[in-house]
């Protein structure tokens, strides 16, 4: 009788099965085999049997590598160590056949053979290896002209949208920009300094395909000046398809900005009133475009709940072009982290503490004016404090 | 030694020609039929993309298996999305059924383009992680065979995002999706006097509790925790390992409902909580999969033409929501956390 | 030339002029003379003159007087004392020519001769008397049959719309549950005994005329089950008059709940979705009614921005019958009170006493079961307090 | 001695016939011209009445004017609105325009019903508080004087009401009002140590503050406030007279907006800070009622039918009601208290 009955309950139904996955990594690695017993062993007793991280790494950097240690001893040694590697991939999560193989061959060499595509931060993980296999399977990954990603208290693997690469929305290089910030930000991102994590997620347009505004710090969201542009000839072709202008477009449009002639079935923008929420461009993709002026816009402090309660980011700079080489968005990224440092307390994300602080200081200390864009409404409390 | 600071491969290195042409250059895309959508850029150029459904947590033969793919029919490149999934793109449309009869034969699924319910976006769990209350690869294989085929079919009015995350860090970001599952401690952290003088600090332990809820010993030494204030949020087990809160009783899953991320007609919502508490039943979770079932049917049934789940549940009310789902609302449901008044109806404007 | 150049300004213009009313009790009063010059002076100084009240009242009660002393000595000697009576009125500020005169008569006799109709909690304020008149004043207000209404810690002058009187929405008798419930609670209302003030008002319907749920700590307002009631006799002669139902009504109903078929002029309702706005009942006087099943729903915390941001009642009540003697609603005013009592903290409204201690706990203390309809939403944040 | 807790006469004495024959009955009104409207009850029964304006703070001699219109016309009786003004009461038609030419008589506006401006809910100010920043009854008196016509004729697209208070205290119920004025200190309290140690009781004094600006005096005895933290919330005045907070050229005028309790259409909302600051500036307040003037005026010109100014800004959207009133928007209107991050705008979502 098999020694996982309750994992090998997960390879039945139609969806792939990440057990089958470990099995046939089991059936060359013995920590991978060892993993299966210990897994099945949390299934059995409903609790996780790893302990909290101890310290692994390579030299030169502060993260990149997750340890961790099995609190089975004895019986699945194979696996009592199983560190993360976290390995930065390209923008956009493109490859080539060649270099994944690579990746695939370093890992049968150093590792357990399973892995991550992706972890939900952005990185290639490369999940269990033995303490003294991290340096040399780091040494082959840069061989291979790769380089780890973030962990711990500092700058964390930037992700990007698909972007231009496969994209008609995108209003600026998601791609191009993300790449450039990490390359940049090498330090930053590879050497852990600040009161706590710091994420970059840019996506280019406002259907925020990397979630950017909930899941990073430093949100960049493409958007655009003037009007939307609308080809009514597609239009025409889009109603005569059945499609219900009035219902399934204009009305749900929450600017109220949009109107549509029944008569000469042609749809109409009044432009200051569109809040580009890109439901029209999204429905109509041959008729709707975005404008014709892109740019982005900079949010501060999306995060999880851990421990103030979660964050969706604030508008901070509602326009900014985005052309290389990026300064203001390098120059803002650097002003920002100094802010942090010296006024966030230990494990404070930049929104809590900006939220503890107070907004309007931040503003004055990036040196920005105050704009309505920024807030949803004014304060309805009284209590200004004036002359601060 | 090796070299640092070298950052990722440049990504135009690992662009395909088609893509390489019309990089910036694209006009609009259809979707043509689950999961297979084409792109067409000024001056005609063309791109086909079959997206593949992925465990995520994988073999390398796995990905020596979509190399393949790409191999026989997208000249050597493939990607992956921000929610796991391979994407193989070609600019030659006869290629298309090429790679779905392919990922049919690795037992592969194709879909979740459009109105799907597509990959799920989760977390470690017992595979790797210390923190977990419960595991996200069984909890996600166990949701996506019973959700299947509205991943490789079009069943919805419009997408449905979900997201596991195996304990409240939500690493996987349930606290903005459709539909979330997210692993719960309920007992308090048990207290291991022993090694918490030998590897903790005891004054940033003590700090570490956003309640107050973990004291001094007033009689005896070390550190006692007073269950009345706890709310499992487990940060002083993150800054102090002899405190774990993992519980094979006390640990289970919260379902949460109607976040969404993109601007897309209504603005970005949170989730809120549906379900505070479900037990934590591997391998298979039969009471978490039929609750999201029976959210999911409803949430079709009811739902207008491009209506998110939230954006539903803001049309109908709460109350609805809990009507037509069954679902029973608590005191649980009742926000008490720091902006909870915000939370409170403070308005004539309810349904029964 | 005029001792008050200053306010003489205020006698200018259409609007009727506060000055020209003291100014005619000045004519036969030296306090309302001698406010004159104090309030003058304050125009000059752009300060005011009145000094912190004291403890003045009258035998048997511990509110109903505001004593107010001014701090410009010898000059005004008539107004150094200025106290203030506040007079419980009948409810919906209904009054007989007879009364009222009697009330001017007593102030002509005791008092500056200078009042507010009404001041904002709703009681008839005499404006200005000294500490030896105010229990003369008081006698024969009794002799009148009036009685003072509430200050300090205490149950405050409780309001009425004007309801059942001359509005024909009041879904219950606003005016005969104000008079039962400021009889049944004299105690509560002249015997400050609580950690701060406690305000009852009550509207007939959700137009909400008397701003309860803004404005009182215990809001009461008019609703009902069932379907509003539409004649669509009238409905199609309001489409003949032009108004616009499609624009106007439908397309502005918040619950999404009514359509209009042009052809038949009929205007429908699916009344699961209403939520009871009072819109298309405003707007349609002749056609649309309240549902024929009345009663009210309670809501709890209306007040002003002192000490931790303004408060909008919540919902705590959604359908509560309101038929004489109205024992549910006193019963659980009492148990709300007792809650108060026990965990409030000085000069902290029940409010701020919930939002400190939280809404479930203060449920629990009422014996109430939590309702959707309590909250806008349930909570975002995973921080259940599971086992308490 | 009097008697006490005998309450205040009982309403059903104060009713004319006309009210009593109908009491519960009425079935609809019309609006018949402004200050007019007629309601009309099963079986018949009418009610004419005529809204009369007053400047609530008034003589007896006012009082007995009224009661002299009320003997004419409506059988000895009338009432007070929940906005101060008076209603005359006939269910004779003839005798409507006999009210109106008294009123006119006696000086006294017609109007404030249906959708226009109505008498200003106020407060005691320089006449009777100890509290002011400014006086309620010339303001009010000022900005009637400015938007009379308001109040006299349909000139809005619905009801504007219009709120003054003299401090934050906001007896004038501020914190709801389309439009309201309420007067603020800008200065931090003088502390008066002499008199504080005799009739303040210290502890509480500094407790009272809820920003923790008070505190002992380092050096040498007594209280100091520390000025950075001072948010002139004026609690520590209410709870000990020796900290005056009234400075003349420190006290102004703020501007809220926005603001309604109604449920018709929109649920009830606060209103928001539009104009920080104005000088107080006696006997006509010119920059405050300019401010509302030109407020009013941007309104009236951009809102929709039946489109309070709280429902008109939310359309449009507050970033447009900063540029269209021209008014700026400055770090002040940026909220920092205890729930701010709630109104920092999270989506993209926005107009230039
Ligand atoms: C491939 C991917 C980007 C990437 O770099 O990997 C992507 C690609 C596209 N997204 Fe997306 N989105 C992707 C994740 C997202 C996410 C993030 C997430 O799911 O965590 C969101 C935000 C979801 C949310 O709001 O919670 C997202 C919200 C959208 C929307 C807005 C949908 C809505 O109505 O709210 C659109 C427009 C639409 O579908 O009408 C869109 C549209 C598209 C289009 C049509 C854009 C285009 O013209 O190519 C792409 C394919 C359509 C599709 O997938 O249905 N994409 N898209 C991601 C695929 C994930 C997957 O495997 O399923
Ligand atoms: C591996 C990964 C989950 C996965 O399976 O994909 C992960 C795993 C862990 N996360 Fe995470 N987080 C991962 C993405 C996230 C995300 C999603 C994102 O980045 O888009 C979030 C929510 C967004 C955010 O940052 O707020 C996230 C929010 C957290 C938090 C809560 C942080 C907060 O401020 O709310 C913690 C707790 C902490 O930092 O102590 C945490 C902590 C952890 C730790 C290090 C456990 C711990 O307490 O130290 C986990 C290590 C598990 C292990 O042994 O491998 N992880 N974590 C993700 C990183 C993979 C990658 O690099 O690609
Ligand atoms: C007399 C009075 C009640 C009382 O007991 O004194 C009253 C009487 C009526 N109100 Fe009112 N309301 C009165 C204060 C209010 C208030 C409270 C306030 O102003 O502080 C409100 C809430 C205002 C707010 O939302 O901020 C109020 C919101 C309404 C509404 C909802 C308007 C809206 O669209 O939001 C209606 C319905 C309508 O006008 O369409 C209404 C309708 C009415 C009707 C038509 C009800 C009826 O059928 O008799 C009455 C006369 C119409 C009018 O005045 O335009 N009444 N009404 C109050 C007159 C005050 C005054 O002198 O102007
Ligand atoms: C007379 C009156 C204003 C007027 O001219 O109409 C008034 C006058 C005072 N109010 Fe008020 N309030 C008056 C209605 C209100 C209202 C409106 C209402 O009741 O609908 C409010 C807002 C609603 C609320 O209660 O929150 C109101 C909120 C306050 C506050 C803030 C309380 C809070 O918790 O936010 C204070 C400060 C305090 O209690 O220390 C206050 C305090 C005061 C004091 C006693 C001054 C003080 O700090 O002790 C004022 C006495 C002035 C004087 O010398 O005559 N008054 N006060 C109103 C009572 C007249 C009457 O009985 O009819
Ligand atoms: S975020 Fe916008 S630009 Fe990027 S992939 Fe999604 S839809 Fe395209
Ligand atoms: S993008 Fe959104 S807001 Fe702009 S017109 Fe289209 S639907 Fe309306
Ligand atoms: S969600 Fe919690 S348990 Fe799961 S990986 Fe993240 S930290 Fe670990
Ligand atoms: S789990 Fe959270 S609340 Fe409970 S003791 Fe630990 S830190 Fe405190
Ligand atoms: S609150 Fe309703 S019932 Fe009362 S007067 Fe106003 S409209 Fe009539
Ligand atoms: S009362 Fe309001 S919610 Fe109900 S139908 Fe009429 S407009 Fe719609
Ligand atoms: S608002 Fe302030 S100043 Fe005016 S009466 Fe009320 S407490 Fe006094
Ligand atoms: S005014 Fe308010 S903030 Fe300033 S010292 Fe007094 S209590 Fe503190």
């Amino acid at each position: 009788m098999s020694d996982t009955p309750l994992l090998d309950k997960l390879e039945e139904g139609r969806w792939p099965s990440f057990v089958k996955e470990i099995k046939r990594a089991a059936a060359k690695n013995p920590a991978a085999r060892d993993l299966l017993g210990i897994v099945e062993l949390s299934y059995k007793d409903k609790i996780t049997h790893w302990k909290h991280g101890g310290i692994v790494g390579v030299v030169g950097y502060g993260g990149g590598v997750i340890g961790r240690y099995s609190d089975v001893v004895g019986k699945f040694p194979a696996a009592e160590q199983f560190h993360t590697m976290r390995v930065n991939h390209p923008a956009g999560w493109f490859y080539d056949t060649k270099t994944l193989r690579k990746v695939c061959g370093i890992w049968e060499k150093h590792g357990s053979g399973i892995t991550n595509f992706h972890g939900s931060t952005g990185d290639i993980i490369l999940l269990g290896t033995k303490t003294e296999s991290v340096q040399p399977c780091f040494n082959d990954l840069s061989e291979a002209g790769f380089d780890l990603g973030g962990s711990g208290s500092s700058l964390r693997t930037p992700t990007a949208c698909v972007g231009p690469a496969r994209c008609e929305w995108s209003c600026f290089d998601t791609l191009d920009l993300i790449h450039d910030l990490t390359m940049t930000f090498q330090d930053e991102l590879h050497r852990p300094r600040w009161p706590y994590k710091f994420k970059i997620k840019a996506s280019g347009c406002p259907n925020d395909c990397v979630a950017a505004i909930a899941r990073s710090d430093f949100t960049i969201i493409g958007t655009w000046k003037g009007s939307i542009r609308i080809n009514n000839d597609e239009i025409k072709k889009y109603v005569e398809k059945g499609v219900d202008m009035k219902a399934d477009i204009v009305d749900r449009c929450p600017g109220s900005a949009l109107s549509f002639d029944e008569k000469t079935a042609t749809l109409s923008v009044r432009p200051d009133e569109c809040v580009r929420c890109m439901h029209c461009i999204n429905k109509l993709t041959k008729a709707v475009r975005p404008g014709a002026e892109k740019g982005a816009a900079i949010l501060i402090g999306g995060k999880a709940p851990i421990l103030r309660g979660a964050f969706l980011s604030w508008v901070l700079v509602p326009f900014m072009e985005m052309k290389p080489p990026y300064r203001e968005i390098k120059d803002l990224l650097a002003k920002m982290w100094d802010w942090w440092d010296e006024n966030g307390r230990n494990r404070e994300r930049i929104a809590e503490a900006i939220s503890r602080i107070g907004l309007k200081e931040f503003l004055k200390a990036m040196g920005m004016k105050p704009l309505p864009q920024m807030v949803k409404h004014p304060r309805s409390n009284p209590f200004v404090f004036y002359n601060r | 030694m090796a070299r640092t600071d070298i950052g990722p491969p440049d990504f135009r290195t690992m662009l395909p020609e088609a893509i390489r042409n019309n990089y910036g250059k694209w006009l609009y895309h259809e979707i043509l039929k689950p999961g297979v959508m084409r792109h067409v850029a000024e001056g005609g150029g063309e791109l086909y993309t079959v997206r593949v459904g992925s465990p995520r947590l994988v073999s390398i033969d796995f990905v020596r298996d979509v190399c393949d793919m790409a191999d026989r029919f997208c000249d050597g490149y493939l990607r992956f999305t921000s929610r796991a999934n391979v994407e193989l793109m070609t600019p030659k449309k006869e290629n298309v059924d090429g790679i779905i009869a392919a990922a049919k034969a690795l037992g592969l699924p194709v879909g979740g383009i459009g109105d799907c319910i597509s990959n799920i976006v989760h977390t470690q769990g017992w595979i790797h992680c210390h923190s977990a209350a419960t595991d996200a690869s069984g909890l996600v294989k166990s949701i996506m065979d019973e959700l299947y085929d509205y991943f490789t079919e079009f069943k919805l009015t419009s997408k449905l995002r979900i997201a596991v995350a195996c304990c409240i860090n939500m690493c996987g970001a349930v606290h903005c999706s459709d539909l979330a599952v997210v692993g719960v401690h309920t007992k308090p952290p048990k207290v291991d006097n022993e090694r918490l003088g030998k590897i903790c600090e005891v004054p940033s332990t003590i700090r570490s509790c956003p309640t107050g809820a973990i004291r001094k010993n007033p009689d005896g030494d070390g550190l006692v925790v007073n269950r009345e204030r706890c709310m499992y949020c487990g940060n002083c087990y993150t800054v102090c390992p002899a405190m774990p809160l993992a519980d094979p009783d006390g640990d289970g899953l919260a379902i949460f409902v109607g976040g969404k991320v993109s601007n897309a007609r209504k603005a970005p919502m949170f989730s809120r909580l549906a379900v505070p508490f479900l037990p934590n039943n591997p391998p298979r979770w039969p009471e978490v999969t039929a609750a999201l079932k029976n959210i999911v049917e409803v949430y079709v049934k009811h739902s207008r033409k491009y209506e998110r789940l939230g954006e539903w549940i803001e049309r109908i009310g709460w109350e609805r929501f809990f009507t037509l789902t069954g679902i029973e609302f608590t005191e649980d449901h009742v926000d008490d956390f720091t902006t909870a008044t915000e939370t409170y109806r403070s308005s004539m404007q309810y349904r029964w």
